[in-house]
């Protein structure tokens, strides 16, 4: 049975089904509780499970650090911290800590905790609380990044990540929260490291995540005008990463184009051309084009900040610069 | 402490600028007119006039998120400010850095900041500056109540106390952080009381009363000035409206917010002043006017400006 | 506390198998046979006896780079640790985490901790689940003098409080952080005067007597256990050697360095249990003949384990 | 006049000259003063410069945040970060501070600030002592990245990273300190963002940065043996990169081999393959290749430690893969 809801209401059912089904799965992060978010995707649940959602003081590092402790001593948190933009409070924790005890351990400590955060600019938050920094967490063996870009595929990566014996990144977009689809109720996984096919198309390949996704479909749709007919392919989630299905999408199309948010400039669409440059060059007849903001902090001015962020039109040009 | 008329009349313009700057704040949020998230000093008025009243341009402040009531106090343009909360060109920052970061290095203002609790290891060097290049500046360091419970802030204290440095860092203990009471977020009465972790003094004044801020931040200024090194000074005040403009701030107990609202520091100042002979009503309404005005000049001046070109957004990335 | 005397030889055991382990260790580093950065526990082996003496299995501890003590203490296995510091796949992390990783999750050990300070939350955490699951099972967390200058314990110590959870930091006051003295990285005389900044009691105690130690640690592990809170315990001791093997100490005081060698912990003890007659000099020197066995037989067990393969570097990343 | 010193006293002499030259620089750290720094590229200083050097308490978000502070108020100093690896106790700092505030204040406050911390493995550290980090860095508009692999080069790019009026961060390889080269006396300034060419070729261009240099010229040397004529590129600084450089000897050789120590996924061999794949794709004859960690935490056991970090047999055998 299918349901609307909007992005925020399907991580936060993800979030109770989980909650109920075990409950030692519980949520701690600032204001989470009756204020229930900084963005409202905690809305109730203090409410429904007492005890269970915690406000924490504001005090990122012992956010993590202690989440880390809980884990490790047999609890499953979701931590929130509020903005993507403040991992660098709390990074040690996720980086030395949580991602590397399995491993530094010989396999025998289990850190199953997710950590949840907002990404994304488009607000006029300006230069600390608009950034999208999943690269960092991509280049940190042990830990798993998740971003979804759909209502639905928010609740399935969420009960995923919840049931991950790993440290999970699970990385929303402040824009998503509002948008609604159908999403399958009750119980309702998507596995970690499954590639989703957005649109199909046989003529350049468009890989997007998060906002992304629906910047690439809206292109897509203007150059199908075109006669160009673009495949979008939304990884959903960056670690593990779905290669088998990207560099299948290239053989098809022979064209890749990567769109993402954050900074070009050292950005996991580095990590994917490079992929296949490796493993798929020959299945390339043309450029691997990346589209991506520019190297510079974000801007505040409405004026300035939609320069910045890859838009529908920029994508569209470097897909037609293919042809 | 004696106080001279003028010093007086000082501090009552300057909070009165920031009540003006404030209150029209508001109504240009709710009309959609000031993008992105702004973070609202009513209230607060008498803590930063009464610490930055001991400050020269040649001292520093750090200030947070909740900034404007600091950078006025501090000598700031309100035209410059409110045209950047606009995103103009005009703007402090040409537009790039909005309400949370705006800064006048000249006037030594280090800038607002949207990391909470990220100023304090920031006036612990700028300290460190005036004491090594043997000058007599010192630092101020604003920070919240919540913003205490950061690793910063004891890193910051710890380092600042070893080196004797010329700082003062002014917790403004408005009760809340976002939703989040000072009773759950931390287990002592006072933040002042943390002091005593670093060996430093931490006194607490009534943050509503200019006075008394003027003469405990004074005192910790002079102290830190002629080298006897950091102070932790609280003021109690609260924060009148909600964490951001757009939160209604229901997890306030109302009766708490109304016996805290008449608390307000500026019609108290007024009495003061009047009562005490240092001016007549009228002269008060005069520099209101005058302060209302200058403010509609600002608004009026950002919304005449220009917005930012689009090549701006990718200059000033790197300094020359 | 009227203490019997099988636990009194408990406790020296302890202390015997970590000095054993621990000067080894020395001549094994000096040999080339323990590879990377081993930091000793030599002079310090009253703290963590006397404070592991009170917790179970069901009880977590974080530790440090400086961990043997605390891991022996807790009941890890002298082989496996042992194999762990030369790299053999046989050691308790199968020679991927080494002296400053070793854990043993179901002995209550969440693990040696290269990041200093980063136990500090960690030890929260295992606290908070302890609550959470209504157990009776506490965590006790272990930390130098120089990491009470991080963030972490700032952060650890107030989310503690608050949420009144069951942890007891213990801070391992040896007067240096590397070759920082405590005297010049804090102006305070003892960390536990850092507790009020929290409201939970701060004690400090002579940590080169494990009686002491034992004590106090009894009473705060107690007051965690019966959902009283967190508390501070200080242990004033000494690093013996170097901040890891290969540094000299040069910056020590040689006279501070003579004074406290004569503080060693264990002689003290030694005359304390024959003097009140809990033991004779001859059952000591079969205790102490016994444990220099196991660790002898410890590193005859590392030196014939075999080194792990290479395609077991790339196991264990990710839990299944 | 060429004077031999090792990679360490290279540093040590940079920082020296511009001490001298300047008051304003001074430097702070843990143990940087009477112990010499954890490294010992310190030794000596604060004898020297009394005052200039300066032992700071364990308090690293103090340490960048204070040096960021003083930046703004006039001074320029140089932070040591004992290890790469506790960066993420002050990412913040450099990445929300440093990095930013030039830009958000309107290019009016300058924060010209060194952050000298040493990376990688090969001395039995363990995971939170042997990581090479530098992709995190690259991935913030603001900073710049400074890897150098010979004395020569440690010297002329600290003193070019002293005068910049940016955050540097400058990574120095642990198991490149004690190696020694001939090093220009006196003032000597190599600018930020050229690349070198350490060795010429025609048949390949092996790109490499900091330790890795070093294998990759052994490799070269191998492979001349066989026949194979490789060229050998240092960036140096990895922003700005040199990305002319790097285009023009893959325009001679026609393939490209990438190494570095970090980790591959997310790494910044992935930017390098993408920027070629996007600019000079019809210059590639072959697949580009990385040779990197794999995706693990670094093992402690040197018996493990030396399968991870890439070794010259497995740049050979990349190199051989392409012909
Ligand atoms: C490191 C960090 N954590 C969280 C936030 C989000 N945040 C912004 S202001 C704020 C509350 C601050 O409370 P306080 O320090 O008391 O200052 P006040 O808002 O009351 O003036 C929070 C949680 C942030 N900006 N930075
Ligand atoms: C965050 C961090 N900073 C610095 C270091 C390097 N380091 C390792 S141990 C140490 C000194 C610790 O001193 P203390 O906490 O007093 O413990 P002790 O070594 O005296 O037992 C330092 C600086 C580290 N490992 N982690
Ligand atoms: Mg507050
Ligand atoms: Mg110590």
């Amino acid at each position: 049975m299918m349901k609307e809801m909007t992005y925020a209401e399907a991580i936060r059912d993800g979030m109770r089904l989980e909650m109920k089904r075990d409950p030692n799965v519980y949520i701690w992060g600032e204001d989470v509780g009756k204020f229930g978010g900084c963005f409202g995707v905690t809305a109730g649940l203090v409410d429904e499970f007492p005890g269970q959602v915690i406000d924490t003081p504001i005090s990122e590092t012992a956010i993590v650090g202690a989440a880390v402790g809980a884990a490790a001593a047999g609890l499953r948190p979701i931590a929130e911290i509020m903005f993507v933009d403040f991992m660098g409070v709390c990074l040690d924790e996720l980086f030395n800590q949580a991602a590397k005890m399995h491993y530094m351990f010989g396999g025998k400590a289990k850190i199953p905790m997710v950590l949840r955060t907002p990404c994304g600019g488009g607000m006029g938050a300006a230069a600390q609380h608009s950034q999208s920094m999943e690269a960092w967490f991509t280049h940190i063996p042990g830990v798993k990044t998740v971003m979804p870009s759909t209502p639905a595929d928010a609740k399935g990566l969420m009960a995923a990540a919840v049931r991950d014996n790993n440290p999970v990144m699970y990385i929303e977009h402040k824009q998503l929260l509002g948008i609604k689809g159908d999403v399958p109720e009750g119980e309702f996984i998507i596995p970690l490291g499954k590639a989703d096919i957005k649109k199909e198309g046989s003529d350049v390949t468009i890989v997007a995540w998060s906002w992304m996704v629906h910047k690439a479909l809206a292109a897509a749709e203007a150059l199908a005008q075109e006669g160009i007919n673009a495949e979008v392919l939304d990884p959903r989630t960056l670690v593990p990463l779905d290669t088998e299905s990207i560099l299948k999408s290239v053989g098809k199309t022979g064209k890749l184009v990567i769109v993402h948010e954050a900074v070009k400039i050292g950005g996991y669409g580095g990590e994917i051309a490079a992929m296949v440059a490796e493993e798929g060059l020959d299945l390339l007849d043309a450029p691997i084009k990346r589209v991506a903001m520019p190297y510079t902090p974000i801007p505040f001015s409405p004026a300035l900040e939609s320069c910045v962020i890859p838009s529908e039109e920029k994508i569209i040009a470097a897909v037609k610069s293919l042809f | 402490m004696e106080l001279k008329k003028e010093k007086l009349l000082g501090f009552y313009e300057t909070m009165m600028t920031i009540r003006a700057f404030e209150s029209k704040a508001v109504e240009l949020f709710a009309d959609n007119q000031l993008p992105g998230f702004v973070h609202l000093y009513l209230g607060e008025e008498a803590v930063a006039t009464g610490v930055c009243a001991s400050l020269t341009n040649k001292d520093y402040i750090t200030s947070t998120h909740r900034g404007h009531g600091h950078l006025i106090a501090k000598g700031g343009k309100v035209d410059l400010m409110m045209a950047e909360l606009f995103g103009k060109a005009t703007g402090y920052c040409k537009g790039k850095g909005g309400s949370m970061h705006i800064a006048d290095v000249e006037l030594g203002i280090l800038g607002a900041n949207g990391i909470v609790g990220a100023g304090q290891p920031i006036s612990v060097g700028a300290a460190f500056a005036c004491k090594y290049k043997k000058t007599d500046s010192v630092a101020v360091c604003f920070f919240g109540d919540a913003a205490s419970n950061r690793g910063t802030f004891h890193e910051a204290l710890n380092m600042a106390t070893i080196w004797n440095l010329p700082v003062v860092f002014i917790c403004e203990n408005n009760l809340y952080g976002i939703s989040n009471c000072q009773r759950d977020h931390m287990k002592v009465t006072d933040v002042a009381d943390r002091a005593s972790a670093y060996g430093i003094p931490g006194v607490v004044v009534d943050g509503n009363d200019v006075i008394a801020v003027y003469e405990a931040a004074a005192e910790a200024i002079e102290r830190a000035r002629r080298g006897d090194g950091p102070s932790l000074v609280e003021c109690k005040t609260w924060r009148w409206r909600g964490h951001f403009e757009g939160d209604p701030g229901a997890y306030k107990d109302p009766e708490e917010q109304a016996a805290w609202l008449k608390k307000d520091p500026i019609p108290r100042f007024e009495q003061k002043l009047v009562e005490l002979k240092y001016a007549t009503k009228s002269e008060l309404e005069e520099i209101k006017a005058k302060v209302e005005k200058q403010i509609d000049a600002a608004i009026l001046f950002s919304q005449n400006s220009p917005y930012p070109n689009p090549e701006d957004a990718l200059t000033d990335v790197y300094a020359e």
